[in-house]
C-alpha cells in the first residue's frame, strides 16, 4: 500500500472542469515529479491532496493518505492531517512567509500545530534543527531574523524548514525553484532530495521543466489539460515516450543546436566601451550594477548575455536602450555615440520578458506595433503604416485579422509574437532580447526562438539575447558573455563555452542548469544516486 | 457583462437626484422665493408632498433647487480638483521617473501641508475672509480636493513607470509628458473616475456642512445644509423640516459611494488583477 | 532608522514653519477689526483707537508675525483680543474638552469598525456581510451634524437619559464628563466607525490572498487561525493611516457636534474667534491643528515600523 | 468628632440646598470678558450688572432711575451739577471700602484719552468733579444734561475700584449682591452670593449662567431642565411648546431694541425720499413679526420704544400699501424698480426678517441682494464705511433717538431740523417739554421715512414655574437677579 493513492480524482472549479480522472500514487522515500505546461492541472492536483483550493471547488473521487481516506475528511480533521502528516513548499518564496514575524516564530509555530504540549524549549530546539538542516545555521541565521532580510533561496529553505519540521510523511513541493536562480534551483533540488532520503519521506514534485525534475525524479507524470497522459520512470522511460505530447516536450527539452554559420568581418552595429553604471543607495553607499563592461556585436551576429538575477544585466539592457543614464564609458550605435538620440534609436530595438506588461492594454495591436513609426523623420501615412503592421503580422507567424484585436485577446506566445513584430516594424540592426521567452511553456518558448533563428536568417538582424538561463540562450546564440556581479567574466563562441567553460562560475552555472541529456547520459552507464555537489551548506 | 447590485442601485438613486436637479432649472411645484407665511408649517400633504417650512415655502421644491445647488457646488469643486490635481499627480511622477526626485519631493511636500490644514475650519476660514456663497464654498472644497487627485495619480501613475510597455514607449524616444497622456492617463482613469465619485460625495456632504453654518449657498437660493439648520428649532412641532432634507443628503451620498464601489468592482485594475491572479492560481501554475 | 527619523523630523519642522506663514498671512487677509467688533454700534473712534493701541494691533506686519513666532517657541500665545486671558490658558482648557472627545471617539469607532470589518470579510458575499457593509454605506452617508440632532431629539428629549449639553468640567467627576461626551462621542464616531470598517475589511480580504496565508494554512492552522495569527497584524496596517488621519479630522472637525452639543472645545473657540475676530485666537489654534496633524501622521509612520519590521531599517514603501 | 458630623451632615445638605438656593440662567451669548466698562458686548451686561457692579443709580426693569450707590441726590437748578449722597459701610468683594473717590476714579478713567469706554460720550460733558467728603461728591457738568442722569446707571457708568480695575475683565469685582466665583469658558459663568452686601441680601445662594449657543440645545436644556431661566430665549417660534407645558412661564416683555431696516440715505436712489416712503409701504409689518417672529413683537412705525410714556404710534404713517408704493417708485423715476443689496448681521430675527423684507421689496420690483455676514464684517461694512444699501438691525441702547442727529452715522441723515429738536431736548429741563419735543422728534424721523421701522424685539422669558422675580422687560441688558427667587421647593 502506497503512502499516497490518489484514486480517479476530479475536480472542477465553478464548474469548470480543471481534472479529470487523476490516479497516481507517492511511495515512501520515492520522488514523484508531475510535469505539464500552465493549466496542464498540475497545481491542482497537488491542491487537491492538502486540500487547499480556490473558492468553489469540487473534488471527487478517494485520496489515501497512510491506509486513510483523508478526501472525505472534515476540514477540522484536514488540519491535523495538515499539521502532521503533510508538508507543502511553494513557488513563490518572496511572498510565501509572513513578513512581520520572524522565521523562528513561523517555524515554531507549524511544530506547536504538529505536535502540541512540547515544551517551549523543545520546540525551540527542533526549530533550530530544522533550519540547520535546511542549510540556515543558528549561528548565522538566529531564530529572530526576519524574511526580508533573506535571499529568495533562503527564505525557500525556510518554507522547506517550516515543511520538515512537521515530520510529514509526504511532502508535497509546487514550482519550489522556478521562482530562483539556476545555481540556487540545483541546490534546493538537491536539498529537497537529500531530506527525502533521510527522512524517507514521499515528495510530490511539482514542476513546468521536464529537464529539472529528470534529474531528480524516480517516476514521473506528464500531465496535459487536466489528465494525466502518460507516466512511468525508471530506465528507458524517455526512450518509449508514447504521447505525442510528450514526446515533443522531451525533445524540446533535449534539442541540440543546429549550427548556424557565423559571418566574419561585418561591420559593428553595437559597442559597449568600458560602461560602468553606480546606483545610489542610502546616503553614502553606492552599488556599482555595472562595472567597465565592454563588448561589441557585428552585423547578423547573435550575441547572448547570461547571469543570475542581480548580476546587473538588465541594468546594462537598460543603459544600451537609452533608458538610463550612466557613469562612465560609451555606447556607439551603427559607430555614432549614443546617449538617447532618437535618430539612432531605431537601429535598436527591445522584446520584454512578460507577456502581460509589456502592451499598453487600451490599444490595439495595430497601434501597439506601429508605436516605433515615432522613431522615423518621416512617418508613414495611416494606410501604408497599416499595410506594413499586417505584413509584419504575418511573418511572426499571426494573421492580418489580429490587427484590430487588443492584447488580453492573445496567448502569451502570440503575445511575445506581436513584442516581435513591434521590435522588427522599424526594421533595426539589433533586437535587444531581455528574457524574452523566460515566461513561457516549454514548447511555446521553443517554438519563438525557432521563429527567432528564422528571422535573424531572413533578416540579416542581430539579437542581443539577455537571459538567466544558459540552455535556452545556447540554441539561438553565437557568442555568449557570462556577467556576474556587474562584470562580464567570461565571454567566447558559444559552442566553447558550452564544451569548456574556462572560468569557475560558468562551470558552476553550466552544472546547475538542468540538462536532461546529462541524466540520458547518465542512465546508459548505471544510474548513480551521487549528486554532483553535496555540501551545500 | 452583469453590472453589481450596488452600482445599479446607487445609479438609480444618483440619476433621480440628477434629474431632480435638473428639472429644477426649468419647473418647480411651486415657487421658493414666494413666502407665503399664510401657509407656514403645513405637514406633508397631497398639495405639498414634504409640507412647507416657516416662511410657507414648499420644501420639495427646495430639496429641488437645493440638490441643484449641491450637485453643482461638488461636481465644480471636484473638477477644480481634478484639473489641477491629476497633472500635478502626472508631473510629480514623471519628474521622479525622471530623475527629478527633488522636484516630486517639492510637489507631495505641498500636498501635505494642504492635507495638514483641518480642511472644514479652513474652508470657514477661507468664505470669512471673501464673504459666505456658493462660489467660495466651491473654492474652498475644491482646495481640499487637489491634493487627494494629485496623489492618486502620482501613486498610479508611477506604478505604471515601471511597466514594460512604458519602457517600450520611452525606446521608442517619446517624452514624458506624451508618455503621461499617451499610456499613463488612459490606463489610470478608472481609479480617478472611481475617486472622483468618492469626492463627489464627501463634497455634498462639505458643502452641506458649509451651508449649516450659513457659509454655503446664500437666501433666497435653498440649500439643503441651511435648511436642516433651520429646520432645528422647529423638529418638535414641525419634524419633516429636519428629515426631508436630511434624509435628502444620505440618499444623494448613499447613491453616490454605492456607484463608486459599483464603479470600483467594475473598472479598478488592482481588483481585476487580482481576479486574475486567483484565476490563474486555479488553472495554471504559476 | 534613528536618520531617518530624524529626517522626518526636519521636514515636519519645515512644514510647520511654512503653514504658519500660510496662516499668518490668510490671518492678514481677513477683514474685520477686532477692536471694532468689542466696541459694537455705538463706539467711538477714538475708543476703537484706543483699544486698538491696546491690543497691540497697530504694529507693522512683519513684527507682529515674529513675535507670534518667537512667543510661540517660547510657550506664550499671547491675549486673547475678547477674552483678555493668555491664549495658552484657553487653549488647554478646550484641548481638555477636545482631545478626550477626539479619543473617546476614535476608541468607539475602533471597536465598532475592526469586529464588523473582520466578520464581513470572513462572511464575504454572505447575508451579514451585506447587511453590515449596507449598514456601513449608510453610515457614512449621513452628516454628523444631522445624526447629532437626531440623537438630541432621540436621547436628551424623548428619553432623558443624557443631559442636552455643556460641558461640567473635569472637576465634577470623570464619569459625569464621560456622560455628558457620550452623545458628542457617538454622533462623531459613527460615519468614522463605518469608514474604517470598510477600509478593515477591504484590507483583510486583501490579507486572505497572501501566500503567506497558504503557508500558514499548510502548517496546519484553520482559515480562522490563520487570519487571526498571520492576517490581521498584516491587515492593520493600512487601518493605521485612516486613524493617524481620523484623529486630526475629528480634532478639527468637532465644530458643529461642539456648538450642537454646546461643548466647550476647541473647535467651538476657533468658530467663534473667527466670528469675533479674535484672531490671535484663531492662528494659535489652527497652528497647533496643523502640529497635531504633521505629528500624528509622523507616530503613525513610526507605529508602521513598529508593526512590520521591513521598515525598521527607515524603507520607505 | 463633631466636625466631622458636621461636614458628612453638609455633605448630605449640600445638593438639597442647589437646588433650594440656586438657579440656573441660559444665555446665548458668551461674555467676551467681564468689564463693562470696556467693549459693548451687551453679553457683558447681562451677567454683571446690577448683580456684580453697581453705579451711582440704577436702572429698574422699567426703565426708572432708582437709587443706587448714591442713596439720593441734589440737582441744582441749572441742572448742571449733582450732589450724590453715597452709601456708607459699602465694601467691594475685595473687602476694599466704596468711597467718593472711587467714583471719581471710575469716571476719570472712563473720560481718560486711553479710555476704551464703548459710551465715552456719557462722561464727555462732565467739567469737575468735587468731593466734599467720603460719602459726598458733586459732578458738574458743562451744561444741564437731562439725560446725564439716565446715562450714568448704565453699564459702562458702573464703579469700579482702583485696586481691581485693570482685573475686572477676568476677575470682576464690584460692590453688587453677587460676587464673582469661576468662569470655564465656553460652559458657564458661577455667582455666589455676597453675605456682606451693603443693602438688601439677595435671596438666591448662586447663580450660574449656563452659555447655550445653540438654540436646539437651549430648547432641549430647559426641556431637561439643565436650566431653571431663560430670560432671553433665543428661539420665538417654539415658545408656544413652553406655553402649553405647565412646567414652564412665558413672558414676553419688550426690549429697547428697536429693529428697523437701516437704509443709507447719503446713496442714491436711497437719498431720495420717495424710494424711501415707498419701501415704507412695501413693508408689511404684520407679515413680518408673524413671520420672522412668530408673532412674539409688537410694531413701531418710529425710532422709540413702545413701552416709553412719550411713544407716538406712527404705524399708519405709511400703511402697507403696493399700490402706493409703485406709485411714489414711478414718481422717483423707478417704475420698474431697482435692484440694491441687503446686508444682513447673525441674528437671527435680523436674517429671517431680512429674507421676508426682500421678499416683500421684491413685490414692487425692488430686487434686493441679501448677503449675510458676521458682526465683524457688518461693524467694519456698514457701521464704520457705511458701505451699504439697506440692512436689518436692532438698535438696542436705550432712547437712543439722539443718533439719528449725527449726521455721521451709518444712516447718513442729516436734517437740520431734526438736530435742532434733539439739542433742544438736549438743554431743556422740563419734563412736559421734553416729552413734547420727543414726539416731534419721532414724528420727524418717521415723515423722513429715514429707515424702514418694523418692531420692537421682544425679550421672551421662559422660566420654570416658581421662578420668580425675573426682569419681563430689557430696557437695558441686564438680568439683575438680587430680587429673584424660587418660590416652592425653596
Amino acid at each position: 500500500m502506497p503512502l499516497l493513492d490518489v484514486q480517479n480524482l476530479n475536480l472542477s472549479i465553478h464548474g469548470v472542469e480543471i481534472l479529470r480522472d487523476v490516479n497516481l500514487s507517492v511511495e515512501r522515500g520515492q520522488v514523484v515529479a508531475i510535469v505539464g505546461e500552465s493549466g496542464s492541472g498540475k497545481s491542482m492536483t497537488s491542491g487537491a491532496v492538502i486540500r487547499l483550493l480556490p473558492e468553489g471547488a469540487d473534488v471527487t473521487g478517494s485520496i489515501w493518505l497512510n491506509d486513510q481516506e483523508i478526501g472525505s475528511m472534515s476540514e477540522k480533521e484536514m488540519c491535523t492531517v495538515r499539521a502532521s502528516d503533510i508538508g507543502m513548499v511553494f513557488q513563490e518564496p518572496m511572498s510565501a512567509l509572513n513578513p512581520v514575524e520572524t522565521i523562528g516564530a513561523q517555524v515554531m509555530e507549524a511544530i506547536n500545530f504538529s505536535e502540541p504540549g512540547l515544551s517551549r524549549g523543545e520546540v525551540r530546539q527542533r526549530a533550530e534543527l530544522a533550519l540547520t538542516r535546511v542549510g540556515l545555521p543558528v549561528e548565522r541565521f538566529p531564530l529572530t531574523t526576519y524574511p526580508h532580510k533573506l535571499s529568495g533561496g533562503q527564505r525557500q529553505r525556510v518554507v522547506i524548514a517550516i515543511a520538515i519540521s512537521q515530520k510529514p510523511a509526504l511532502l508535497i513541493a509546487d514550482e519550489p525553484t522556478t521562482a530562483l536562480d539556476v545555481t540556487t534551483q540545483a541546490k534546493i533540488l538537491n536539498l529537497l532530495k537529500k531530506l527525502v532520503d533521510q527522512d524517507n519521506m514521499g515528495l510530490l514534485l511539482i514542476s513546468h521543466d521536464l529537464a529539472v525534475v529528470a534529474e531528480v525524479a524516480d517516476h514521473i507524470i506528464i500531465m496535459k489539460d487536466g489528465r494525466i497522459i502518460e507516466q512511468g520512470g525508471g530506465k528507458g522511460f524517455f526512450d518509449n515516450l508514447q504521447h505525442e505530447y510528450s514526446k515533443a516536450l522531451f525533445a524540446a527539452a533535449r534539442k541540440q543546436r543546429e549550427e548556424k554559420f557565423i559571418k566574419d568581418g561585418e561591420d559593428t552595429i553595437l559597442e559597449v566601451k568600458k560602461l560602468r553604471k553606480d546606483y545610489q543607495i542610502g546616503r553614502k553607499k553606492m552599488l556599482r550594477a555595472v562595472n567597465d563592461v565592454s563588448f561589441s556585436i557585428r552585423k547578423g551576429e547573435n550575441i547572448g548575455l547570461v547571469g543570475e538575477s542581480g548580476c546587473g544585466k538588465s541594468t546594462l539592457s537598460r543603459c544600451i536602450l537609452g533608458l538610463e543614464d550612466f557613469q562612465g564609458g560609451e555606447i556607439y550605435i551603427a559607430e555614432k555615440k549614443f546617449n538617447g538620440e532618437k535618430r539612432l534609436r531605431r537601429h535598436i530595438s527591445v522584446v520584454f520578458q512578460d507577456p502581460y506588461g509589456s502592451f499598453n492594454p487600451r490599444h490595439t495591436v495595430g497601434r501597439l506595433v506601429s508605436e516605433p513609426f515615432y522613431l522615423l523623420d518621416d512617418q508613414p501615412r495611416p494606410d501604408q503604416a497599416r499595410e506594413q503592421v499586417c505584413e509584419m503580422l504575418v511573418r511572426v507567424g499571426l494573421t492580418e485579422a489580429d490587427i484590430d484585436k487588443y492584447p488580453h485577446e492573445f496567448s502569451g506566445g502570440q503575445r511575445q509574437r506581436i513584442a516581435i513584430a513591434r521590435a522588427l516594424i522599424t526594421n533595426p540592426d539589433v533586437i535587444l532580447l531581455d528574457e524574452a521567452t523566460s515566461a513561457l511553456d516549454v514548447l511555446i518558448r521553443d517554438q519563438i526562438l525557432k521563429l527567432l533563428s528564422r528571422l535573424s536568417r531572413e533578416l540579416d538582424i542581430s539579437y542581443l539575447f539577455i537571459s538567466h538561463d544558459l540552455t535556452t540562450v545556447k540554441n539561438i546564440t553565437d557568442r555568449i558573455l557570462v556577467m556576474k556581479d556587474g562584470t562580464i567574466v567570461e565571454e567566447g563562441r558559444t559552442i566553447d563555452i558550452f564544451a569548456r567553460p574556462t572560468h569557475p562560475y560558468t562551470k558552476s552555472l553550466l552544472d546547475a542548469s538542468p540538462d536532461i541529456n546529462k541524466v540520458i547520459a547518465a542512465e546508459t552507464v548505471d544510474r548513480t544516486r551521487e549528486n554532483p555537489n553535496e555540501n551545500i551548506f | 457583462m452583469k453590472l453589481p447590485l450596488n452600482f445599479i442601485i446607487g445609479a438609480i438613486l444618483t440619476t433621480i437626484f440628477l434629474c431632480m436637479a435638473l428639472l429644477s432649472l426649468v419647473w418647480t411645484p411651486y415657487d421658493v422665493t414666494a413666502l407665503e407665511i399664510a401657509d407656514k408649517f403645513q405637514a406633508p400633504n397631497i398639495d405639498h408632498w414634504f409640507g412647507t417650512d416657516h416662511f410657507g415655502r414648499d420644501v420639495f421644491s427646495m430639496i429641488m433647487i437645493g440638490a441643484r445647488n449641491a450637485v453643482m457646488v461638488s461636481l465644480v469643486a471636484v473638477g477644480i480638483g481634478m484639473l489641477f490635481g491629476v497633472p500635478l499627480g502626472l508631473y510629480a511622477a514623471a519628474a521622479r521617473m525622471n530623475g527629478g526626485n527633488l522636484i516630486d519631493e517639492i510637489l507631495m511636500r505641498g500636498n501635505d501641508l494642504i492635507f495638514a490644514f483641518p480642511s472644514l475650519l479652513m474652508a470657514i476660514m477661507i468664505t470669512a475672509v471673501f464673504g459666505p456663497g456658493a462660489i467660495n464654498a466651491i473654492i474652498a472644497i475644491g482646495i481640499f480636493n487637489i491634493p487627494v487627485f494629485a496623489r492618486m495619480t502620482r501613486g498610479g501613475a508611477l506604478g505604471l513607470w515601471s511597466r514594460e510597455y512604458i519602457m517600450a514607449a520611452r525606446v521608442c524616444g517619446k517624452g514624458s509628458m506624451r508618455i503621461s497622456f499617451e499610456h499613463i492617463l488612459p490606463n489610470i482613469a478608472n481609479i480617478l473616475i472611481v475617486q472622483a465619485t468618492i469626492q463627489f460625495s464627501i463634497a455634498i456632504i462639505a458643502e452641506a456642512s458649509l451651508s449649516y453654518v450659513g457659509l454655503g449657498t446664500q437666501p433666497p437660493d435653498p440649500s439643503l445644509g441651511r435648511m436642516l439648520n433651520e429646520a432645528q428649532t422647529m423638529i418638535f412641532f414641525a419634524p419633516w423640516l429636519a428629515f426631508v432634507p436630511g434624509g435628502a443628503i444620505v440618499t444623494m451620498v448613499l447613491g453616490l459611494n454605492l456607484m463608486g464601489d459599483g464603479l470600483r468592482d467594475i473598472l479598478d485594475p488592482k481588483l481585476r488583477q487580482r481576479k486574475a491572479r486567483e484565476m490563474e492560481a486555479s488553472n495554471a501554475a504559476s | 532608522m534613528g536618520h531617518y527619523i530624524l529626517k522626518r523630523l526636519l521636514s515636519l519642522v519645515l512644514t510647520l514653519l511654512v503653514a504658519t506663514v500660510v496662516i499668518f498671512v490668510m490671518i492678514e487677509v481677513v477683514p474685520g477689526d477686532p477692536a471694532a467688533y468689542m466696541m459694537g454700534l455705538s463706539g467711538s473712534t477714538e475708543a476703537t483707537e484706543a483699544l486698538r493701541s491696546e491690543l497691540g494691533l497697530n504694529m507693522g506686519a512683519w513684527d507682529r508675525y515674529i513675535s507670534w513666532i518667537t512667543g510661540m517657541i517660547k510657550g506664550d500665545f499671547g491675549t486673547s483680543y475678547t477674552y483678555r486671558v493668555p491664549v495658552s490658558d484657553l487653549i488647554t482648557d478646550r484641548t481638555l474638552v477636545s482631545v478626550p472627545l477626539t479619543i473617546y471617539a476614535l476608541i468607539l469607532s475602533t471597536i465598532i469598525a475592526i469586529p464588523v470589518g473582520v466578520i464581513s470579510a470572513s462572511r464575504r458575499g454572505g447575508f451579514l456581510d451585506t447587511l453590515l457593509m449596507g449598514a456601513a454605506q449608510v453610515g457614512v452617508a449621513i452628516p454628523n451634524f444631522w445624526f447629532a440632532i437626531l440623537m438630541v431629539l432621540f436621547f436628551s428629549t424623548s428619553l432623558r437619559w443624557f443631559s442636552a449639553g455643556g460641558f461640567p468640567g473635569w472637576d465634577a467627576g470623570f464619569l459625569e464628563c464621560l456622560k455628558a461626551l457620550t452623545l458628542p462621542a457617538i454622533s462623531l464616531a459613527l460615519p468614522q466607525a463605518a469608514i474604517l470598517a470598510r477600509v478593515m475589511r477591504s484590507s483583510v480580504l486583501e490579507v486572505m490572498n497572501e501566500d503567506y496565508i497558504r503557508t500558514a494554512r499548510a502548517k496546519g492552522l484553520s482559515k480562522g487561525q490563520a487570519l487571526m495569527r498571520h492576517g490581521l497584524r498584516n491587515a492593520l496596517i493600512p487601518v493605521l493611516t485612516i486613524l493617524g488621519l481620523q484623529f486630526s479630522f475629528l480634532l478639527a472637525g468637532g465644530i458643529i457636534i461642539e456648538s450642537i452639543f454646546s461643548l466647550p472645545g476647541l473647535g467651538r473657540l476657533v468658530f467663534q474667534s473667527i466670528a469675533q475676530r479674535d484672531l490671535i485666537v484663531v492662528k494659535s489654534i489652527v497652528t497647533l491643528l496643523v502640529l497635531a496633524v504633521v505629528v500624528i501622521t509622523f507616530v503613525v509612520d513610526l507605529l508602521y515600523a513598529a508593526v512590520d519590521p521591513r521598515l525598521r531599517e527607515g524603507k520607505r514603501m | 468628632m463633631r466636625i466631622i458630623l458636621c461636614s458628612v451632615f453638609m455633605f448630605f445638605l449640600f445638593p438639597l440646598n442647589i437646588w433650594a438656593d440656586g438657579i440656573n440662567v441660559g444665555l446665548q451669548l458668551e461674555p467676551p470678558n467681564l468689564d463693562p466698562t470696556s467693549g459693548a458686548a451687551a453679553a457683558i451686561d447681562e451677567v454683571v450688572y446690577g448683580n456684580i457692579f453697581e453705579g451711582l443709580v440704577r436702572i429698574d426693569q422699567n426703565g426708572e432711575v432708582i437709587p443706587g450707590l448714591a442713596l439720593f441726590w441734589e440737582l441744582s437748578s441749572d441742572g448742571k451739577s449733582y450732589i450724590f449722597h453715597l452709601a456708607e459701610g459699602v465694601r467691594f468683594h475685595d473687602g476694599t471700602d466704596f468711597t467718593a473717590d472711587d467714583v471719581r476714579f471710575s469716571f476719570d478713567r472712563a473720560r481718560a484719552a486711553n479710555s476704551t469706554n464703548a459710551k465715552k460720550y456719557i462722561f464727555a460733558p462732565i467739567a469737575n468733579i468735587d468731593i466734599f467728603d467720603d460719602y459726598t461728591i458733586m459732578i458738574t457738568l458743562d451744561r444741564a444734561h437731562p439725560d446725564f442722569l439716565f446715562n450714568i446707571g448704565l453699564g459702562d457708568a458702573v464703579i469700579v475700584a482702583s485696586e481691581s480695575a485693570a482685573t475686572n475683565a477676568i476677575n470682576p469685582i464690584g460692590t453688587g449682591p453677587f460676587r464673582f466665583k469661576r468662569w470655564v469658558r465656553g460652559d458657564r459663568i458661577e455667582l455666589i452670593k455676597n453675605n456682606t452686601y451693603w443693602g438688601a441680601q439677595a435671596r438666591l445662594d448662586w447663580a450660574t449662567f449656563k452659555i447655550i449657543t445653540d438654540p436646539l440645545s437651549a430648547y432641549t436644556a430647559m426641556m431637561a431642565g439643565d436650566i431653571d431661566t431663560f430670560p432671553n430665549y433665543p428661539a420665538p417660534e417654539n415658545l408656544f411648546l413652553f406655553d402649553r407645558d405647565p412646567a414652564f412661564e412665558v413672558v414676553v416683555g419688550l426690549t429697547a431694541g428697536e429693529t428697523i431696516l437701516a437704509t443709507n440715505n447719503k446713496k442714491t436712489p436711497f437719498d431720495n425720499i420717495l424710494v424711501r416712503k415707498a419701501i415704507a409701504h412695501a413693508i408689511n409689518r404684520k407679515e413680518l413679526i408673524d413671520g420672522a417672529m412668530f408673532g412674539n413683537a409688537q410694531a413701531i412705525g418710529t425710532h422709540f420704544a413702545p413701552n416709553h410714556p412719550d411713544y407716538v404710534d406712527l404705524t399708519a404713517l405709511y400703511p402697507y400699501d403696493l399700490n402706493k408704493a409703485r406709485g411714489y417708485l414711478r414718481e422717483a423715476g423707478f417704475p420698474n424698480g431697482f435692484k440694491a443689496s441687503l446686508k444682513l448681521p447673525p441674528p437671527i430675527y435680523a436674517r429671517r426678517t431680512g429674507e421676508l423684507v426682500a421678499n416683500q421689496l421684491s413685490r414692487v420690483g425692488i430686487h434686493l441682494e441679501i448677503e449675510n455676514m458676521e458682526w465683524a464684517q457688518w461693524i467694519d461694512q456698514v457701521l464704520r464705511n457705511r458701505n451699504y444699501d439697506l440692512t436689518v438691525v436692532s438698535h438696542v441702547e436705550p432712547m437712543d433717538i439722539n443718533i439719528y442727529a449725527n449726521p455721521n452715522y451709518y444712516f447718513g441723515y442729516d436734517n437740520a431740523d431734526f438736530q435742532k429738536i434733539i439739542s433742544d431736548i438736549d438743554k431743556n429741563g422740563n419734563a412736559a417739554g421734553r416729552a413734547a419735543l420727543y414726539k416731534e422728534a419721532q414724528r420727524k424721523i418717521a415723515e423722513d421715512a429715514v429707515n424702514g421701522f418694523l418692531f420692537q424685539l421682544g425679550k421672551y422669558g421662559v422660566w420654570k414655574r416658581g421662578v420668580k422675580g425675573m426682569w419681563r422687560n430689557y430696557p437695558i441688558r441686564s438680568n439683575d437677579l438680587r430680587d429673584v427667587y424660587i418660590e416652592d421647593n425653596g
